[in-house]
């Protein structure tokens, strides 16, 4: 392990000559807080454990859709609640010990037996979203019923309901498969409290230990740098370059310009004005496809302790917010290219999209007329908008705010702005449903529609959707949801999601505006990254000159 | 001198307590508490009062104070809601890249200041005096991030002469003993990091140092015009000294002293976070931090941050003061 | 052996009218001898001696005329050959020794740069050497002072110290610009008596610049009075405070209050003040605040000193209706009561022609 | 002064008295002129208070008539449709120097802009001197232990540096644009009040001071007549000054995301932040209120420092 | 004091006024004090003129105002028409000051800068509720302004616009708006050209002679005080050593701080001057806050003994002797107005040996060497606080 850790360049020069050398910088938009990704919940952090850690299932390149990885392949028995997993042999983990079915088992096992800190919501969030409930609280369902070692290359993981969600969770790095003796070893659950925030574990922050093509070896928290190394003995094609450097850079245009100016080899998060420049510099800017909805939410007004403005209960209001929207020129002005007006929640790639909903076209004198109707011209909303963030689907929030907002007072309504810091004051504040209207989006975690309209729309419980819809209650959209989310069988699932659609866009919960590509941006000489659609990229293929 | 040291020092006591208990309310009067600022957006009502129970926030607030006070003391200032590292850890982290950017910054704005005020002043209502007047009022009015955008499009992007971002070339695998890169590039004998890690100072350097050299500049313009006017500069030119030794002896050194004292005050405002260069630099030092923490509303790190730089200003103002005792004999021998 | 001839000179600010500081002076001092300058604040007895010296400043400042130190002129002199004189042949002490001193540079530094300047001695000759010019100035313990700085030393001492600076070369020409004012009367007559000591026997020719009568009465052997920028009465020290022959000069006696005069002695001030002064170039200065000014101290300007033969002394006097108009005068019997008749006869009450200038006119 | 020839047959004093009269300045003519008047005065000559006053006042009437000056609707859109990624339209009819990302006319928007940037340079300056001078004359005026407690409450704010301080106090009321003045302003509390403290001192041990005592005026007319009124030359000086840095530091908020949250109102600091992120495209939508916050800048602190040099005892008469 | 005959306007006893010497590791303690007056006893009598003099330092202008009560009294009384002024506090001493006032040593500093002498002169009359409406103030200034020689035109004018001697006679003005009884005058006209020196003294002596009031003049000049005062106190150090009708005490110094004092004074008459007798004292004076013991003067002494100078503190005594010409000064008797009398008083051990020319001055040299190294007193320089310095410039943001 020790090896590990000590890199000598002089030593690493000669492997580098026979499978490809040099190192690949990368900028990334902001800093990982740790590397065990049972506990992370940054796309920072999982950028860096995707590349260290493997799954039983993985994405394929460049799409959304499942494809094997530590796994070899699965069957579920019909009741759709035991899956049995054939996985790869002659693994081993970066420290050396054997990947095997016990080593499965051990991970899920880990994370459903988390008690104290560890099973707090702070730190087990994927965990608790996907999977529910841990043992020691036997009064929060769970998803996760046990996890069998029937041999050494066989994993049987069974469920107590069947669900939309598995496997396609699988993939997620949050249960990628770390190695028990390292977990062990450096007392990866012992989460301590000090002072006022969780401290992570020696193991999170210095050994994580995968099986995944690339090797941690620093992380200079001063400097914002982490460095992993190729994995020698990685089962698969070796990694195209030898040492990988995350640079956390959190401006973006500093990135653009590091870029420019050579002294990194790609970057994410492109501002889409920069596409132009960037090619036009010999630069490669890939987009993801998108995958992605952001709308416009609305709070209708059943949160407790909160105060909504009651005007949004009315259909013509939220009508007239459809009809205010001018999607098309929001698309074509403030997003990149490839990017897409919404008329629904899902993108047109995934499985349930409908162009048979209703549609709202931009129309203000019409939004004027609904809201005139209403008795609620010139009503005052307070619109909530992030700060100090770019996201897939909102690169540039402050102006998607400012034209949006200029639409909605040409309509008639009177806006009063908000404007948060989006982690942890905005997202707190939109969830808990203190906004009137705000801006939100999602970028889906696997191909299901659930995955979009289901987070969003679906009965968060007492009849009622999450706080950020202000707790609407329609129970066609509902049913409708629930209905696909029940669905074991794949295919099945498409005409249900549809009609919950359907039920969604009558209803009008928020006002979807648009599916928008992000993009990745490399230097001229770079090679293999493939975009992909759920930011999951896998940097192993990458070569450097 | 001791004596005057050692009162000095004492009398920070009170400013150190007002300070803490400044910002002990601040983080008190924060919209819900420190129990929302520490859990943020995991914030429940349970949550919040399993976290006030736990950290005894359901005590009285004197005693709450005390404790704060006394870990304070012990150095602890609580954890970063985001990274769950201890607040001083991050600092240290995070410090010697701020005190290499002051040391640029300053270099920078000494070197160029103190001879440019000379001359402004030896030309005194000159072409060159008027040139430093301009060039010193724009250096104050400029806003500081703009000037670090356009230096680095300018050096960086357009003409690719220095890098633009960051404490060292990623690709220079050099090994960090003190974090103070250009240091640790000489006691490895990589020089090549020490000279990246110089070159990457220069920029940054240059944007921290406009404002101290436009002060510089002025001061030291000042003094000069003032020291020159003096009796005792009179008296040197009437015993017919050289005019190297009469500016050397009698002006420079007296003008030094406003100078000294306006160069300790800029090196206490530096050392205390160059948010704004630091952020478009990305580079590694406590300002950076500082503006990542205001994004994340990262409150106790603020918290903790805050109330170690105003320590550290306040000592380096204390230094300031004993510097400048030490350079000027009347308060030295006093 | 310093020989200054039409002296002028003028300030000129930007935006502003030029000022003449000084107009037109000439005296001469030889090898030895005690001139005296005085006047009013304000009278240009600095400009003059920092003229002398070379030591106005550079820029907005014309210095006309003529200054010759054994005959080498000083005014068209180059900067170097300006700096080779001074501290060498001509020396100054200042007014304010506080302010003289540099307070970042020790006493003996400030002392041994002069020998290194234009002795060559350096270390510990010039150690030596400072030890025994502070001895010579009345400085107790010199070896310790020489280490200290100049806020660790009273005002008598700073002033000793400069003096021993201005020695330093043992230079024929001493220019001292007001040196006891600063300063108490029991340290003035230190410094006095210091300077007296230095000056006798030494051949060092003294320029002494005071507006105390008092001082030149005891040290200098000839006096010049200013006034305006002019030197209105020249004369030997006895003959002038016997017989002042310039309005001025009597003015001057009778405003001063003295020690052995008794309560009741009236003061006879001269009226106005300095500020109620007309251009040369339009009469006599002095006449709007002159009692014995005729219509003609405007029409025809006094241009040059007038030497005034009559009393037989060396005299020189720039007035048009000076006192003691008649030769006779000259003959009065000096003593203690001079002044005050001088005062007396000048200061014939005025007739309260307007309210304003009578009232500020004498009183008693 | 005239010369002036003799009047023939005048008495032997007459012309002497006239001139005497003359040359001392109190014969007649019209009243005295105050230090205030002669600051005045010294300032008219100076042709750097004129250049600064000029900026000074050109940008004010600007503020002022800015909806009769600007030739479209700030807010207006109107060119947005028009906008790419990566392209905006720039300079042609109607609209001067182009419009911004979200196709509004730039000109209009810097027009308005002279609105909310000297708006929030004067409230800020207004508010921190109001407060500072408060503490001063608490300190200042009653000596003592008040003094010691306010002064050392003083020293508590001046150990935070100053924009650590601006952030604190906006993260603490949240964006707004009143948080921005009034974190711009806490700042500057400590410099005023230490500045008027310092200065009242000085003029409370003054000989007038002291003989308006000796004189038996009351306490409060000596500290509000005399040593107050004497000592705000500084402060004046002081608050031109910062009236320049609460402008920049505004920008330097803004940038930080902790400006005003209605961010389509129109306002420098606002528009050179939001401008950075098109600086490699349209570099002008940055420069150009970047010089007006620099222009402006410069107006207040030339007028501050041609102030400081009027007020200045050692420059009087 | 007993020895005062009738009713003395001002009689000061034992009065003491110290600053404390603070320093201190945390707080301040008190380490020492300037003893800038220590125990005076003087009394001025109705209509006459005291004058103070001494060098820089000795505690003048602290007696000065400590008997005005503008510096607080360590000790002593202050009795002024009767009425302990020490012992005074707020309304009454407000309204006892208008019956005491004071004329300044810096005629500029002096007035508030941003009054026109109309304010300047109306201020103290509305202070004191006199001068009734309008018109009747308008009448008071211009009288008052008359008085001191100055036209009506002044009114509107600010301090800054006039002469130093004009500014000098607006002060006196000031001083005597209110009908004071005392007048004390520090250093009145120290700051001023010759020439004005003698117009503002006899303006000085002119209001004596109308208003009846009686003086406490403090100077340094002690020409200047002999020229006005009836009585002559000489401070050393704090304390008075000697003091005498103006006219004997010139005629017969007999401390010998006085006697060098005397003759140090330059006077302009080379006759004078070329044949007088010079005392030289030695060294400088001490510093007050560490005063000699014993007689405070012995350090410079030319007259010390080796007994008691060193140790015992000499009590102002009473001395009557026939004047045989040891003062060296021709004295002119001259009693203008009718001498105000009283005793000689002069503190010194060997008074009457120094008088009668048993004992013989030392040379400066002399009294150096037996004290050893003179006694420097140094200024104080200042440190800068540099959170005071740091203020003015611009925060800069970074
Ligand atoms: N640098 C200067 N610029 C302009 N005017 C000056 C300058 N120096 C002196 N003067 C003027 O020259 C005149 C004479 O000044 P000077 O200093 O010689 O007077 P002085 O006789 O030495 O007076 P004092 O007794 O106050 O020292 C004054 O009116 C003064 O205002
Ligand atoms: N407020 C004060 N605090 C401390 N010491 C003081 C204070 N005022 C005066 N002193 C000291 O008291 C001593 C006497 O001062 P004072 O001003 O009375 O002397 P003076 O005789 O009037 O001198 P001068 O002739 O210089 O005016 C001096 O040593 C002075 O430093
Ligand atoms: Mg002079
Ligand atoms: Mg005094």
């Amino acid at each position: 392990l020790a090896s590990c850790a000590s890199s000598d360049r002089d030593e690493s020069g000669d492997t580098s000559a026979e499978s490809g050398g040099g190192t690949f910088v990368f900028g990334a938009a902001g800093d990982p807080t740790m590397f065990d990704p049972a506990f992370a919940t940054d796309g920072e952090s999982f950028r860096v454990t995707r590349q260290i850690y493997e799954g039983l299932l993985t994405n394929e390149e460049g799409s959304a859709d499942l494809a094997p990885a530590l796994a070899e392949s699965y069957e579920v028995s019909d009741d759709g609640l035991a899956y049995t997993f054939s996985l790869r042999e002659g693994v081993t983990f970066h420290d050396g010990t054997e990947f095997d079915a016990d080593a499965v088992c051990f991970n899920f096992d880990r994370q459903y037996n988390f008690t104290g800190l560890a099973a707090s919501p702070a730190a087990s969030e994927y965990w608790q979203n996907n999977f529910g409930g841990f043992a020691s609280t036997p009064d929060v369902p769970s998803l996760y019923a046990g996890c069998e070692a029937t041999d050494p290359s066989t994993a049987v993981i069974t469920l107590t309901q069947t669900t939309s969600r598995f496997p396609a969770v699988l993939a997620l790095p949050s249960f990628a498969i770390q190695s028990p003796a390292a977990l062990e070893q450096y007392a990866a659950d012992e989460l301590g409290g000090n002072g006022d925030a969780l401290t992570y574990t020696e193991y999170a922050l210095e050994h994580p230990t995968g099986t995944g093509p690339f090797k941690f070896e620093s992380w200079d928290q001063g400097n914002s740098e982490v460095r992993i190394v190729r994995n020698d003995d990685y089962w698969g094609d070796p990694s195209g370059v030898q040492e990988i450097v995350f640079r956390s850079i959190p401006d973006g245009n500093t990135r653009r310009q590091e870029l420019q100016a050579g002294s990194i080899d790609g970057y994410d998060l492109v501002a889409p004005a920069d596409y132009q420049e960037l090619e036009d510099g010999g630069f490669q800017v890939l987009p993801r496809e998108p995958f992605n909805i952001l709308y416009l939410g609305i709070n209708g007004g059943n949160v407790p302790g909160t105060s909504a403005n009651p005007a949004l209960k009315d259909i013509r209001v939220r009508q007239a917010l459809a009809h205010a929207i001018d999607r098309d020129t929001v698309v074509s002005s403030l997003l990149p290219e490839g990017a897409e007006a919404a008329i629904e929640f899902v993108p047109p790639t995934v499985d349930g999209w409908t162009e048979d909903v209703t549609r709202y076209d931009y129309d203000p004198a019409k939004a004027r007329d609904l809201l005139t109707q209403a008795g609620a011209l010139n009503t005052t909303l307070r619109f909530y908008y992030p700060t100090d963030v770019s996201r897939p689907y909102l690169p540039d929030p402050a102006a998607m705010f400012e034209v949006i907002s200029k639409n909605l007072t040409d309509a008639g309504f009177t806006i009063e702005p908000v404007s948060l810091p989006w982690n942890p004051d905005y997202l707190d504040a939109v969830q808990a449903g203190q906004a009137d209207v705000h801006l939100l989006g999602w970028t889906g975690d696997y191909n299901d529609a659930y995955n979009f309209i289901g987070t969003f729309f679906a009965d968060a419980g007492g009849g009622k959707a999450k706080a950020e819809f202000g707790g609407f209650s329609s129970p066609e959209v509902f049913t409708a949801l629930a209905a696909g989310d029940a669905e074991p069988d794949v295919d099945a699932r498409g005409p249900l999601y549809e009609q919950a659609n359907k039920a969604i866009m009558d209803y009008l919960p928020a006002i979807p505006i648009s599916h928008s590509p992000n993009a990745l941006v490399v230097a001229e000489d770079v090679q293999g990254l493939v975009p992909s659609p759920l930011s999951a990229e896998d940097f192993s293929p990458v070569t450097v000159g | 001198m001791l004596r005057f040291i050692v009162r000095r020092l004492l009398q920070l006591i009170p400013i150190l307590l007002g300070l803490s208990l400044l910002l002990f309310a601040w983080l008190r009067a924060l919209p819900g508490g420190p129990a929302q600022a520490a859990l943020g957006e995991r914030a429940t009502p349970a949550k919040i009062a399993e976290y006030n129970e736990t950290f005894g926030l359901n005590e009285s607030i004197v005693v709450q104070y005390l404790k704060f006070l006394g870990r304070a003391v012990q150095l602890d200032f609580g954890t970063s809601t985001r990274t769950g590292r201890p607040v001083l850890d991050e600092f240290l982290d995070r410090f010697p890249g701020t005190i290499e950017l002051t040391v640029a910054a300053l270099v920078f704005a000494i070197v160029i200041g103190i001879p440019l005020g000379y001359v402004a002043a030896r030309r005194h209502g000159g072409v060159v005096d008027n040139t430093a007047i301009i060039a010193s009022l724009l250096g104050v009015t400029i806003p500081v991030f703009f000037l670090a955008y356009l230096l680095r499009l300018l050096f960086a992007v357009q003409l690719g002469w220095l890098p633009g971002s960051g404490r060292q070339d990623v690709r220079i695998d050099a090994t960090h003993i003190t974090n103070f890169y250009v240091l640790d590039g000489l006691l490895t004998r990589e020089f090549d990091a020490s000279w990246d890690a110089v070159l990457h100072l220069v920029l940054p350097g240059i944007a921290l140092g406009t404002i101290p050299l436009a002060i510089i500049v002025r001061i030291t313009r000042a003094a000069v015009l003032d020291v020159v006017n003096e009796d005792y500069v009179r008296t040197a030119n009437a015993k017919g000294l050289s005019t190297s030794v009469v500016r050397r002896r009698h002006v420079v050194r007296n003008a030094l002293l406003p100078v000294s004292t306006t160069i300790g005050l800029q090196t206490g405002l530096l050392l205390s976070g160059a948010v704004l260069t630091e952020t478009v630099f990305a580079f590694g030092g406590v300002g950076s931090a500082l503006r990542q923490a205001i994004s994340d509303r990262d409150y106790s790190l603020l918290q903790g941050f805050i109330l170690i730089l105003a320590v550290v200003y306040v000592l380096v103002n204390l230094l300031v003061d004993i510097s400048y005792g030490l350079l000027d004999p009347r308060v030295r021998t006093r | 052996m310093l020989e200054v001839d039409d002296l002028a000179v003028q300030f000129t600010r930007r935006g502003e009218q030029p000022t003449r500081a000084v107009d037109g002076v000439s005296f001469s001092v030889a090898p030895g001898e005690t001139i005296g300058l005085v006047g009013e604040s304000g009278c240009g007895k600095s400009v003059t001696s920092l003229a002398i010296m070379g030591l106005l400043p550079q820029r907005g400042v014309q210095v006309t005329g003529s200054v010759r130190l054994d005959g080498t002129e000083l005014l068209g002199a180059g900067p170097r050959t300006l700096r080779t004189l001074r501290g060498k042949d001509m020396a100054m002490v200042f007014q304010d020794p506080l302010s003289s001193l540099n307070p970042t540079v020790t006493v003996g530094t400030q002392v041994t740069e002069v020998l290194a300047e234009h002795r060559d001695m350096t270390g510990r000759a010039a150690q030596d050497e400072a030890t025994e010019l502070l001895d010579r100035v009345g400085i107790p313990d010199p070896r310790r002072r020489l280490g200290e700085y100049p806020h660790q030393l009273s005002g008598g001492m700073r002033q000793r110290a400069l003096i021993a600076m201005a020695l330093a070369c043992s230079p024929r020409l001493l220019i001292a610009d007001e040196p006891t004012t600063a300063l108490d009367v029991t340290i003035q007559a230190q410094i006095l008596e210091l300077l007296r000591e230095l000056v006798q026997g030494s051949g060092t020719a003294l320029v002494m610049i005071t507006h105390d009568l008092g001082v030149v009465a005891g040290l200098c052997d000839r006096v010049h009075v200013m006034y305006a920028g002019r030197v209105i009465e020249t004369a030997d020290r006895r003959p002038l405070f016997a017989t002042p022959r310039h309005p001025y000069t009597g003015g001057l006696l009778g405003s001063v209050p003295r020690l052995d005069t008794g309560r009741g002695t009236p003061l006879t001030p001269i009226r106005g003040s300095a500020r109620d002064t007309i251009p040369w170039s339009q009469g006599c200065a002095f006449a709007p605040r002159c009692d014995n000014a005729e219509d003609d101290c405007l029409t025809e300007v006094s241009g040059s000193t007038v030497p005034l033969e009559a009393d037989g002394l060396r005299r020189e006097l720039r007035c048009r209706h000076p006192l003691h108009a008649t030769p006779a005068a000259a003959g009065a019997p000096a003593g203690a009561t001079a002044a005050s008749s001088a005062g007396a006869s000048a200061g014939s009450p005025s007739t309260g022609s307007s309210s304003w200038s009578s009232s500020e006119g004498q009183q008693s | 002064m005239t010369v002036t020839t003799p009047r023939p047959g005048a008495g032997r004093r007459d012309r002497i008295d006239e001139l005497a009269a003359r040359a001392g300045q109190l014969s007649d003519g019209d009243g005295g002129e105050s230090l205030l008047r002669s600051a005045v005065r010294r300032l008219r000559r100076n042709p750097v208070a004129i250049l600064g006053a000029v900026i000074v006042v050109a940008f004010l009437l600007v503020a002022l008539f800015a909806p009769l000056l600007a030739p479209r609707d700030p807010y207006a859109q109107s060119l947005l449709s028009e906008v790419r990624q990566g392209s905006i339209p720039g300079s042609r009819d109607g609209y001067l120097l182009g419009v911004d990302q979200l196709g509004r006319d730039v000109l209009s928007r810097l027009l308005y802009g002279s609105r909310q940037s000297l708006l929030i340079g004067v409230v800020s300056t207004v508010l921190g001197a109001v407060l500072g001078m408060a503490l001063g004359i608490l300190a200042g005026g009653l000596g003592g232990k008040v003094d010691t407690v306010v002064m050392r409450f003083v020293d508590i704010l001046l150990s935070i540096p100053g924009l650590l301080m601006a952030i604190s106090i906006s993260v603490l009321l949240g964006a707004s644009q009143l948080s921005l003045m009034i974190a711009i302003a806490v700042t500057q509390v400590p410099v005023f009040a230490r500045l008027l403290r310092g200065s009242m001192l000085v003029q409370r041990d003054s000989d007038y001071a002291l003989a308006a005592r000796a004189l038996g005026v009351r306490r409060r007319r000596i500290v509000f007549g005399h040593v107050l009124p004497n000592s705000l030359s500084p402060v004046i000086v002081q608050a031109t000054l910062s009236l320049a840095t609460a402008i920049i530091e505004a920008a330097a908020l803004s940038f930080l995301g902790l400006g005003d949250p209605d961010i389509s109102r129109p306002e420098w600091g606002a528009m050179l932040a939001s401008a950075q992120s098109v600086l490699s495209i349209r570099p002008e939508l940055a420069i150009y209120p970047a010089l007006c916050i620099i222009v402006v800048a410069l107006g207040f602190t030339l007028l501050g420092e041609a102030l400081r040099e009027a007020l200045d005892p050692k420059f009087r008469r | 004091m007993d020895q005062a005959p009738g009713d003395p306007l001002l009689r000061v006893e034992g009065l003491q006024v110290h600053f404390p010497i603070k320093r201190g590791v945390l707080f301040d303690r008190t380490v020492g004090h300037v003893k800038a007056v220590d125990g005076v006893d003087l009394s001025v009598q109705r209509g006459t003129t005291y004058g103070l003099v001494g060098e820089s330092g000795c505690g003048k202008s602290t007696l000065g105002r400590a008997i005005l009560r503008l510096s607080e009294p360590t000790a002593g009384r202050v009795w002024f028409d009767g009425v302990d002024v020490a012992s005074l506090k707020g309304e009454p001493l407000r309204q006892i000051r208008r019956r005491m006032q004071m004329v300044f040593q810096d005629p500029l500093g002096s007035l508030d800068p941003r009054q026109n002498v109309e304010s300047l002169l109306a201020e103290p009359l509305r202070a004191h509720g006199l001068g009734g409406d309008k018109a009747a103030i308008s009448t008071r200034l211009r009288e008052l302004l008359d008085a001191v020689g100055l036209p009506t035109a002044a009114l509107r004018r600010y301090p800054h616009e006039f002469s130093g001697g004009q500014r000098q006679r607006i002060g006196i003005a000031r001083a005597i708006t209110v009908e004071p009884d005392l007048l004390i005058a520090d250093e009145p006209v120290s700051a001023l050209d010759v020439s004005v020196q003698a117009q503002v003294l006899n303006l000085l002596e002119e209001l004596q002679g109308r208003l009846g009031l009686t003086y406490l003049v403090i100077a340094h000049d002690l020409a200047v005080v002999r020229h006005i005062s009836d009585v002559v106190g000489v401070m050393y150090l704090g304390s008075l050593v000697e003091q005498a009708p103006a006219e004997e005490l010139y005629s017969s110094p007999l401390h010998p701080y006085t006697r060098s004092l005397m003759s140090a004074v330059p006077v302009p008459d080379p006759e004078v001057e070329d044949h007088r007798e010079r005392i030289l004292l030695a060294g400088d004076l001490p510093s007050p806050a560490n005063p000699p013991s014993g007689c405070r003067f012995h350090t410079r002494c030319p007259w010390r003994q080796e007994t008691r100078c060193d140790d015992e503190v000499p009590l102002l005594r009473e001395i009557t002797l026939t004047p045989t010409g040891a003062g060296a000064l021709g004295a002119t008797p001259a009693a203008v107005r009718p001498a105000v009398g009283g005793p000689h008083l002069v503190s010194c051990h060997w008074v009457e040996e120094i008088h009668d020319g048993r004992l013989q001055p030392k040379s400066p040299e002399e009294v150096a060497a037996s004290q050893g190294v003179s006694i420097a007193s140094g200024d104080t320089g200042h440190g800068t606080d540099p959170l005071i310095a740091g203020v003015d410039e611009p925060v800069g943001f970074h």
